[in-house]
């Protein structure tokens, strides 16, 4: 460890940068990568990734499209762990099975589904287990006594909301973040990974000593967002891919570190959690 | 939580302890006498009920055929049904101790139910509105800011209903602790369209009753409108272990055979809208599509989710009313009853219209007449001088 | 047809014999149990009543003194107390075999009133109303057409209200062999003032019975706000043999030190207006001057000669409430208590917002809460942003 | 007989153009003349009298100036009677018995008040008696059984409304109207004149039979503000007065032709039933 797991939208600013944007965060050091699917409704998400959302879905962007993307990224060698990170309505419609078998098809690693709470998702974690797609299970600040319900039946990590509310880039995490991250971890056989507001390198020194990993969204997509006119023109892409990288470094810097250190075991510890379901 | 496959609670997981919080204090207060006590307190003694039960005494001459009862929720406090439940989630949010509320509202109906509660149970109240509906209807949002509300613009997606209520979601799930969110129709996760249900069924309750005194029998039809249906399954509820029709009708806008309606049982398929397993209006790959509808309160591409199992398992019919159809309907209502209906009720009643005069003189056919439609004046000129609505 | 020395018939010799006529239909159908159990009728299974007594709990505490008690009026069917005395003169109206309806209206209550209950009886109406008016009131001349009824607009005089019933009276004098003259306050030449007062008294006789059932005690204080003054009389006169203090509350407007008042108790002087004897705003010549206020309903020159006789006995105290204090009154009911108040029972609000903390705990105050805010909304948003109204 | 009464509102145009249209009229046939007091709510009165009050009362007409101005008209040579046509209103402002000595001392010969009743007019008919100044009053279509009670108490002679509404020029008038005035003559001790709507030399013809005068008003009235802007201005008044003139007369040519047959009665009755009131 830790994992550095970025999100980013599918189809933002458009599916051929999707794919570079992968790239360069798998150079720059993601241990996973959380690729989101545009969705109308995007309750759970903060201002950033809702426009990240509308971009993407201008550009034709649907959840068959996303599963696709992620057997391109593949195919242009992106290793690392891509979970996919969608609304339940698109699932239902396309099929919860037939989404399955088109992600395990594309090279996708695991399923996150952010309005789909334990209650709700017994069959496709089922499911999960079949296709051997883990259904990544989150558990929030408010949890409490369903931690450790959700916890027992764990696929590859939880997932911890950092705080209440939606995505987004916060000034301060919650002061009882620790204490709730080590709660979590108390009752966790797998991995415990912390996103929500996660936005600086401080937040992430911070963090890294009290989870494995740590989700990066909104600053993430909010820089895309910044450098789009650039990424979408072939002639200036590959100067925003650097700045990209280069701002993606600065925030995880304080892994890095760590990362350098615990090279092996991160390695190690990432493959046996998190299957990178590569069919090709 | 759940009728048969539909409802549910599709939320974030912050929003699950939440909604089992809400969960237990209700049924504990549906089973407190007191607190049934102090709820058809504040109906009778602020709202003004029980509201009437008038008899359409010139439409059924005019129609010829059933006997045609209006429930009259237009006569409550604030204008329309909506009242009801804002009165019992209030009650329900001070016994939980929160005193602030936050609420979604379209038009601004449910704004301003909620905001009145706010101000007379002494909470704070935020109310969520799309950006295009605070410009179209300013003097809902004044009246609101008047009550003491605070109303927040909604810039996100559409800037419409359904993104007020994305909007609304997203601040409860920031902060759950504090704050009620208090939902406006029979929609949304469980326990809200069971709760929501619970706080209407006064309707159908006083309707009953009325109905038994005034013709010695009841009804052997009952008509409703329905966009998140709240009025409908209030009137319905009482009623459905007896030998009575249902009929929900839905708004088909300018026809369900175009794209602009709002007939989700209609013409939607099954999806996931507001944390709720239901008829959703929404295109092959799973996006939710933005419906139509002249009546604001009807232009909901979702439909709580016990409609949904009632249309389902085939209890109640559900059909469709265009705009021109309804908006017909509230002249000849407001020509020959002297009462205008808000558009939404014109959708009820353009299908009981239709229905009557097939029916014989010895049925009766009792409309929920859901609120009043003075709010709706201007939509109704602007429509008949061949204006344009946005 | 005088209390005291005033009221009478001030009319012109056409319009005795229809006078004589109505006075007679009157008495005979007052006496009439069925007559009035008709009427009961349609105010309870069509208006909605009774209305609502609400106990005003947080205002009360807020202001520690008498405890404050609301008639609902603005539960009524058309938001206001105006449709009571519609329904009664309709029913005598068709008792009397008259089809056709003359009213007159200011801001368009009165008239949307009449228009319901002509459509509701079956019966023509035509609603005289001041060209500026119309233009200020497109909306209540839009919801008076759809309800059937025919909109004269008005372009003598000022083209107010005043204007408007002079007009009216005209047109009936022209008329009045099959017309019906529907008069919307206590004004007018005998006997509407008592006619109307009758069809009124509901108000006053229900919340004695509500305040009796609630407090077990007659309240010590009753106010009402009066421009014609038919909410006032309704609700003062089942209480006037009772040690009950009452209090009308006139429009101040910018001030009864100004010229900008229609405070006709209070600044006017004994005239004639409208067929009656009475207080009247008037220059040194006689000539009838244009009142102010903020609020359509006050604003109105004369006053009802009943009013006139019980100040002139020292019955009833009248008092008067300025366009500034009535708005803040209306704004603190709605905060406070989640009801928007019509601004002319802003003013009796007001008034008893004035005197509830000078009273002891013990002390009932009982204000008639005429009508609703939401025709007033606009209003109450142009004079707070600060914009001059007309 | 008969009796041609013309009606005139003080002050319109302006007061001194008033007087000379009463000199006009008198000298053109009029046998009495009815001055109106411009009143802020004529609520008998059409629309042509209600533009012709508010002129008036824009140039500051009160009752007061109107009972002056018939000093003035004394003063200038009218000797016809002249009745004051007010609203009760000013009348109560000024007081009834100040409005009475005040009408005597400008030599009035009558008062009609259109929204005093028989019922509510017992003291200024006392008071009638008292100054000398006859109070008219008025019997319409719908008085029925009140006709004998009034005409009863009639001073002067009797004002027959000639049908239902307000004053105002009308197409034609009821045709049940003969038989009211047979009815109302067969009451009335004193003579019996018509009003309200008569406006054409036809209708004067028709009725000249079945009543003992004719009161024109509207039509007058009309005739004086179509040519207010020649009155208003002394270089073409007198040309205006002219035309005026002529109109009048042409109006009521056919009573002119029973007035030259029947010159020495009328007169005598007149002078019988209305005092002219001159103290001067």
């Amino acid at each position: 460890m830790k994992h550095f797991i970025p999100f980013i939208v599918a189809g933002d600013p458009c599916e051929e940068v999707t794919i570079d944007l992968a790239i360069a965060l798998e150079q720059t050091g993601a241990t996973m990568l959380e690729l989101g699917v545009p969705y109308s409704d995007p309750l759970a998400d903060g201002p950033i990734i809702q426009r990240a959302a509308s971009r993407a879905l201008k550009n034709g962007m649907t959840l068959t499209k996303a599963l696709t993307l992620i057997g391109q990224m593949r195919k242009k060698g992106v290793k690392i762990p891509i979970i996919v990170f969608t609304y339940y309505n698109p699932v239902l419609q396309l099929g919860e099975e037939r989404f399955f078998a088109l992600a395990q098809q594309n090279g996708a690693s695991g399923v996150l589904i952010p309005d789909l709470p334990f209650e709700e998702s017994e069959h496709m974690r089922t499911l999960g287990e079949t296709y051997d797609i883990p259904y990544i299970s989150l558990v929030a600040p408010t949890s409490n006594e369903r931690i450790a319900m959700i916890a027992s039946k764990a696929q590859s990590f939880l997932y911890c909301v950092s705080s209440l509310g939606v995505t987004g880039v916060r000034d301060s995490l919650p002061t009882k973040l620790h204490e709730f991250l080590q709660q979590v971890k108390s009752y966790s056989r797998v991995p415990v990974v912390v996103g929500f507001g996660i936005s600086t390198a401080e937040q992430v020194e911070r963090l890294q000593h009290v989870c494995d990993g740590i989700v990066i969204g909104s600053a993430i997509v909010q820089k895309i967002e910044q450098l789009q006119d650039e990424l979408n023109d072939v002639h200036t892409r590959q100067e925003a891919l650097r700045v990209f990288s280069q701002y993606v470094a600065s925030l995880i810097e304080p892994l890095k570190m760590r990362v350098r250190k615990n090279e092996s075991e991160t390695t190690t510890k990432t493959t046996k959690t998190v299957s990178t379901g590569q069919t090709d | 939580g759940r009728f048969g496959m539909f409802g549910g609670k599709f939320v974030p997981e912050t929003l699950m302890r939440p909604l089992a919080d809400i969960e237990q204090q209700l049924y504990e207060a549906l089973a407190d006498p007191s607190f049934h006590a102090e709820y058809m307190r504040h109906l009778y003694e602020y709202s003004g009920r029980p509201t009437a039960l008038t008899f359409a005494k010139n439409l059924t001459e005019r129609l010829g055929g059933a006997k045609m009862y209006f429930k009259r929720e237009d006569l409550n406090h604030t204008g329309a049904h909506k009242i009801n439940n804002a009165i019992g989630q209030a009650l329900l949010a001070r016994r939980m101790g929160k005193r602030k509320i936050i609420a979604e509202t379209g038009a601004g109906q449910h704004g301003v139910a909620a905001a009145t509660v706010a101000a007379r149970f002494g909470m704070e109240c935020k109310v969520f509105m799309g950006e295009e509906d605070v410009k179209r209807q300013a003097l809902n949002v004044f009246r609101m800011k008047l009550l003491g509300a605070q109303v927040i613009p909604v810039t996100s997606g559409n800037r419409t209903l359904k993104d007020a209520t994305n909007e609304a979601i997203r601040y409860w799930v920031e902060h759950c602790d504090d704050h009620f969110y208090m939902i406006g129709s029979v929609v949304g996760p469980h326990p809200y369209p069971m709760m929501v249900r619970e706080f209407q069924r006064i309707i159908g309750e006083e309707a009953r009753e009325q109905m038994l005194k005034a013709e010695g029998k009841l009804p052997h039809t009952i008509i409703a409108c329905v966009g998140g249906g709240s009025n409908a399954i209030g009137m319905f509820h009482p009623f459905l272990d007896d030998d009575v029709e249902c009929i929900g009708v839905e708004a088909a806008g300018k026809g369900v055979h175009t794209t602009e309606h709002a007939a989700t049982i209609t013409k939607g398929t099954k999806g996931v809208i507001h944390g709720s397993l239901t008829y959703v209006l929404q295109d092959e790959h799973g996006q939710i599509t933005e419906p139509y509808s002249i009546s604001a309160g009807l232009d909901y591409p979702g439909v709580g989710p016990e409609h949904a199992y009632l249309a389902h398992i085939g209890r109640v019919r559900y059909e469709s009313v265009t705009d021109e159809e309804a908006i017909a309907a509230l002249q000849m209502t407001a020509e020959m009853e002297g009462i205008i209906p808000a558009i939404e009720s014109a959708h009820a009643l353009a299908k009981a219209f239709q229905i009557a005069p097939l029916r014989s003189r010895e049925e009766i056919i009792l409309v929920c007449l859901s609120g009043r439609g003075d709010k709706d004046v201007q939509t109704v000129m602007n429509y008949l001088e061949g204006d344009e609505q946005e």
